[in-house]
């Protein structure tokens, strides 16, 4: 159990993925790739979307989706710099980002749990729900993050990495030992595996759901407070595509849309084969449209390679 | 570190163009005309762009070209706030930067700005729009979606044209299409139904002057419904002979592109660059679109 | 014997059109085995279900203790020490058989990190893999998900969950149905030594064996009703027979009112003339349905 | 069996919610919303994503995804438009749609039967290698369509309604009949209720699968050529959104997303309620940012009544 | 009797570390009943799922009629004329029970509509309901779904489905372990009949009545191996309980190749012994597999 959940032989093929891609793109450009410059733009680039995988990785293994993590991400950055704007206080401001982030997580949790509807209806309705809401306190303008949280969070390293990345990296370990732990974690698969199992096994399968769509929606309200002191703005409309790029990751992670299915270790994994994908076809000079082309057959190639890899070692 | 150094010691320059957004004819046109001025002065061009025009995408483009280390780097920053701090990393890695069609806020990055005045092309499109409806009835502004920093300045310089100078002109507000054409045609349809005597469309892009014109043909309202597009690609021109769209703002991409590259290698070279160059709108409409001076800025498709 | 434990009367539930239950009674004392017999789709999984709280029933009422109590979840049924082995087992075929026995109630650590709510995963293995040796169920890998164990070994984490948790009554729904000789042995070994502890055990079975060997009473629905009980010391196999399949058919047991009552009544009402009126009834039943 | 399927009793409810709806919306705006002038353009606008939500919701009930259906109408469009060009024939330019979507839909269903990639990673990938493709094809400037191409099919009507209205109308009654009434339906459903039962029934699971998927692709090939005839040129960049439009519109329309359930019926309904939506309140004047707001919200609650609904009557 | 239709050597087949099947034998006759029997987590279901072509073994071989055979998939095996209800009766939960009985086999309209792949579901809805019937399982409403079927119901349309197509061999995974006691009778008497009209029946069962009531032949799994072979006529319940348990061991049951000499040698080796010998080996091989 311990060794699964955590993930040891399952993330191991699509893991070697990953370290067969860096290698190659290493190979490939040498002086360039595999720069502790790259390599740290790299992961510090994919730190925001780790947490909202991580969050989505909850929701899929429920057997849920969550559309609206990108609305939720700019609601909740929307907060963040009004408030900020308004008091003038950094922690005002990330409490309120948070605030509203579990606020959303949690209206799609009781939507989903109590109102039974399908998880992809609720969460669309409230993406355009929360993206329509964050328009409408910005007038559809970017706002901008105060200066001090822009240089200050946006751009502070510890031990040459930047802060972003630690938090964000903290916090995913917290998740991946909750998830593979925890009764918490337990619960969580045995919804996505048998809902009525669990039900009859008496876990609050309800009150369950409700905390994993919060979580998911703090998560997003995190990401839009770290996504505002990194980038210092709100980003109304740059976050169309974090839903798709979120469970895309936790899909390549190994982790079933049927649910039951999954660890965090393995949405990591997933988070960093597209980055790393784009990021090597880039410095390799591949032009745009090519890199297009390239990504989506590697991506394929890739999770072929880890079914394949895990289907021979089973049978 | 000394990645930067890398190319140096007589190797052949490389400059790369970083766009605002992939695939689009605006910047497509920019990186021909780049291409061919680098053909010409023999330096290896090397185009990148995001999927989208936003600075959270931007950003990790920017932080790759800067680990590959090019001589220089030619880039429509996304944002004036949020791209100064890769750029800032870029520019500390030796990498000379000029600024195409957007700049940022931070004066000391660029060598040189090669701009494109979006405000100024948003009233060009309101004078435009004006004069083809006669100076008075309702006019609708079909946009992408909002947070688009260059489609806002064009509807922002559109909305204080109308309402400086065109009294008579009730502008019904901004609608969003998503950058979807059938969106675009949705709301057009719904607007006809709301608003039978609507005058003008101003179509902020492409994919929403082609939704656009969709509902009008479908409504038998082309020609009736005056339209004014924004740039000047091988559909837009089409679209204006086929009287889909009345008048066009046509920016001058490729000689941007040209202009950037002469600029980097200049800079490159240690030579004398020019801080600043402004670019001018010009509207296209069905009469001068055969002028040959205005043929000439047209976009072009591919190269 | 005491008051019943659990005494249902009048149970309606259905279905959209299909009426699983139509009005259907049922009594089961402390420390006593009541076999609930009864063709397929006679309704007892349903009635089963309704008294573990899985389903609410249309109408009827469920008193336990003699308190009149509406189940409203299945917890609310297990706090009231309750436990049911599911005729679909209602397993989580993505976890190991110790998640699955301790779903619900997981053991975590002790000290700070059970405050956290960390698992302690060894101790449930350990005590899964004993309660399942007790049935003779041998798991051949400890970690192995349920997905891949056999009919029989899924069968016997069910069984063994719901009897390690049971306080005063277990349901079982065919519990045996794919137990092997030895399994099945002991599975009714352990219903006796579970019913000598005081808890009721109420055994759903196709399998008039293990019934006669092992209940102390028989309950008989058919077409959602009770429509027989008896005394299993003083019945036939043949008699069960006939009372599922209508052949035979008691006056209304519960008729009278008081369980009390009932159980003094030993034995069927034999009632040999009506032999051919049940199958009417039950064919005009029928035929409301189409 | 027959009622179930073409979806009498199961798409009552949210057709009545959508009938609803109408009936809101004409009284609201009684001189605008209910005339034949709004309704017919209102049809003409959903009828291309009609054809692609159709192909969907066959994807779906197998409890598969296709994610890559805008990439697909993109490069099938693309297609056209460069075989039209070269050739000056329509008629090749169409064939040239068909079959680019076709071969899209191919590759989908093989990867997905072959490979067992799970369908998500699968379309993901062939997204953005269609469109990196159909970018490739075009260098990043949209095609236009001939004009008699665009000025014909694109504006021709039928007893005042346009053809391409009925073309997608009558492919979509095959579509339905197909699925409730033969065994390429049945085996639809029977691979998205129970893959192993399929396959142990002796359902050609693999087989089937790749059809199911050929068929959303040659969909989408048409809606390519469709679009191109209706718009006037390829969009590129104008199909981003099609996939979640379409997989929200099945959904909405009562399909489960794991499989085994769903009418192409319901997938109608669920195309016309966001459309409706977003004409009524549009129509109404309500500002676009609250309009975001109002479409996620009553989709969520319409999609509550149908849920809701159908358990009452249940149970 | 003739050759065999089934012969099945050396069968092997492993999950992961779990070795299902470590050199099955096995062997069934045109026109004969053999019960299938073994512990639970023997191999039973797992050589019924390589012989009916669900899985490849990882290794041994397999003929039909004495052709060597390699099953890629079921249709292979159902081509042969081989049917199978399974354990896990793999029905989908959301088809109606005529579309299950139907599954792949679909009714077509005639004429131009079956040319277009047009179902005809009348017919199939009555079929379904005769075969079902025949099996004294009533279904309540004909279009339900198989979900909302109870636990019996299901199963006999499962076994409806394999009795009904069956043209060779039948393979009953546990056919009758949620079937009511009417039922249980009428699928034997229909097991009867099936192998009355040549059709060899493989008769998965834990139930030992049942086996002693309708088998011709009895052969014993443990462990993943055959170990031992019975004439249904000459063997007491108790051998069969000794062989399954391991308590009673025959000597390799097959060892001298050709089966025409296996089903000579009638009755089993009793070697009382080796008593102890067969459960220390067992002890051993489970040894290994932690
Ligand atoms: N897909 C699988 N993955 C891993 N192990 C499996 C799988 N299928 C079967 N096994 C293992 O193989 C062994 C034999 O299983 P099988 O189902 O054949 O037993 P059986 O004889 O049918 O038992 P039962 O009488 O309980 O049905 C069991 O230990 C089981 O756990
Ligand atoms: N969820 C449901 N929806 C519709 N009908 C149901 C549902 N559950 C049960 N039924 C119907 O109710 C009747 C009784 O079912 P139940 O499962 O209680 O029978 P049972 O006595 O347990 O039979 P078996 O011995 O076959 O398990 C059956 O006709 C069944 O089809
Ligand atoms: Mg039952
Ligand atoms: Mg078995």
């Amino acid at each position: 159990m311990r060794h699964l959940r955590l993930g040891a032989p399952q993330v191991v093929w699509i893991g070697l993925v990953l370290a067969g891609l860096v290698v190659a793109f290493s190979l490939l450009a040498p002086r360039t790739f595999p720069t502790s410059f790259n390599l740290l733009n790299l992961v510090s680039d994919a730190a925001i979307l780790l947490l909202l995988a991580a969050g989505m990785t909850y929701v899929i293994i429920t057997a849920g989706i969550d559309l609206s993590v990108g609305g939720v991400l700019v609601f909740s950055a929307v907060s963040a710099a009004k408030v900020m704007e308004a008091t003038g206080s950094l922690v005002l401001g990330t409490v309120a980002a948070l605030v509203a982030g579990l606020a959303w997580g949690v209206l799609n949790g009781v939507l989903v749990a109590m109102g039974r509807i399908p998880a992809l209806i609720v969460t669309l309705g409230t993406l355009g729900m929360s993206l329509g809401g964050a328009l409408l306190l910005t007038g559809g303008v970017d706002l901008r993050a105060p200066t001090e949280l822009n240089l200050g969070l946006g751009l502070a390293r510890w031990l040459g990495v930047p802060v972003i990345v630690w938090i964000c990296a903290a916090i995913t370990v917290v998740l991946a030992l909750m998830l593979a732990r925890t009764r918490f974690g337990r619960h969580t698969y045995a919804i996505g595996s048998n809902v009525e199992a669990a039900r009859r096994g008496g876990v609050a399968v309800r009150a369950h759901l409700v905390k994993v769509y919060g979580l998911a929606g703090l998560l997003a309200g995190l990401a839009g407070c770290l996504s505002l002191a990194k980038y210092g703005i709100t980003g109304v409309s740059a976050h169309s595509t974090d839903n798709l790029q979120a469970i895309a990751a936790v899909v390549i992670g190994g982790t079933s849309l049927f649910g039951g299915v999954g660890t965090v270790a393995g949405t990591v994994i997933g988070v960093f084969i597209p980055v790393v994908l784009q990021n090597g076809f880039q410095i390799l000079g591949v032009r745009p449209f090519w890199q297009q082309v390239v990504v989506g057959a590697v991506l394929v190639a890739a999770v072929y390679v880890d079914q394949w890899r895990r289907r021979t070692r089973d049978h | 570190g000394g990645q930067g150094s890398e190319a140096g010691g007589g190797e052949q320059t490389r400059v790369t163009l970083v766009q605002g957004l992939a695939g689009e004819e605006f910047y497509e046109t920019m990186a021909c005309g780049a291409k061919a001025k680098a053909q010409e002065l023999g330096v290896a061009l090397d185009v990148q762009g995001p999927q989208k025009f936003d600075p959270t995408l931007q950003t990790p483009i920017v932080n790759s070209v800067t680990a590959s280390a090019p001589d220089a780097m030619l880039i429509a920053p996304t944002d004036v706030k949020a791209m100064i701090a890769p750029l800032t990393q870029a520019k500390q890695q030796g990498i000379k930067i000029i600024l195409v069609d957007t700049v940022v806020e931070d004066e000391s990055i660029g060598l040189s700005r090669i701009s494109t005045d979006n405000v100024k092309g948003g009233a060009a499109a309101a004078q435009a729009l004006a004069e083809q409806i006669g100076g008075k009835g309702k006019v609708l502004v079909i946009s992408t979606d909002p947070g688009v920093s260059t489609v806002d300045a064009r509807i922002k310089g559109f909305e204080e044209e109308i309402k400086a100078n065109h009294p008579d002109i009730a502008h019904l507000g901004v609608q969003y299409s998503h950058n979807d054409v059938g969106e675009a045609s949705r709301i057009v349809n719904a607007a006809l139904a709301k608003d039978p005597d609507l005058a003008g469309v101003f179509a902020a892009n492409l994919n929403s002057a082609t939704g656009a014109g969709s509902a009008l043909r479908q409504a038998g309202k082309l020609g009736e419904v005056k339209m004014v597009g924004f740039d000047a690609g091988p559909a837009q021109v089409k679209q204006l002979k086929d009287g889909v769209v009345q008048a066009l703002v046509a920016q001058l991409p490729g000689d941007i592109g040209a202009k950037g590259v002469e600029q980097a290698v200049a800079a490159v070279k240690g030579q004398q660059v020019t801080a600043s160059i402004p670019t001018d709108a010009t509207i296209v409409t069905e009469e001068n679109v055969d002028e040959p001076e205005v043929e000439k800025i047209l976009y072009r498709a591919g190269c | 014997m005491g008051a019943p434990l659990i005494a249902a009367r009048g149970i309606v539930k259905s279905y959209g059109h299909v009426e699983a239950l139509r009005g259907a009674d049922f009594t089961a004392r402390p420390g006593e085995v009541v076999a609930l017999i009864g063709d397929n789709g006679a309704g007892k999984s349903t009635l089963a279900k309704i008294l573990s709280g899985v389903e609410r029933p249309d109408s009827g009422a469920i008193e336990i203790d003699g308190r009149p109590v509406a189940f409203g979840s299945v917890e609310e049924a297990r706090g009231a020490g309750i436990e049911t082995v599911y005729q679909d087992l209602a397993l989580c075929a993505e976890l190991s058989p110790a998640a699955n026995y301790f779903l619900g109630r997981e053991r975590l650590r002790p000290g700070l990190l059970g405050l956290l709510g960390v698992l302690d995963n060894a101790a449930m293995r350990r005590e899964t893999r004993e309660a399942c040796e007790r049935l003779g169920v041998r798991l051949k890998s400890e970690t192995a998900l349920v997905s891949t164990l056999s009919g029989g070994q899924r069968q016997g984490v069910a069984v063994a969950r719901a009897v390690g948790w049971a306080r005063r009554a277990v349901f079982m729904d065919e519990p045996t149905a794919a137990l092997g000789v030895v399994q099945t042995r002991r599975v009714l070994d352990l219903i006796r030594n579970v019913r000598d502890s005081g808890v009721a055990v109420v055994l759903i079975s196709h399998n008039m064996q293990d019934v006669m060997a092992v209940s102390d009473r028989v309950e008989v629905l058919r077409l959602g009703r009770r429509v027989a009980r008896f005394d299993t010391a003083r019945v036939s196999m043949e008699e069960l027979v006939g009372a599922m399949t209508g052949a035979l058919e008691q006056d209304e047991p519960d008729q009278n009112g008081s369980d009390q009552d009932g159980s003094d009544r030993d034995g069927p009402d034999q009632d040999g003339s009506d032999q051919n009126g049940p199958d009417q009834e039950a064919a005009a039943v029928e035929e409301d349905e189409r």
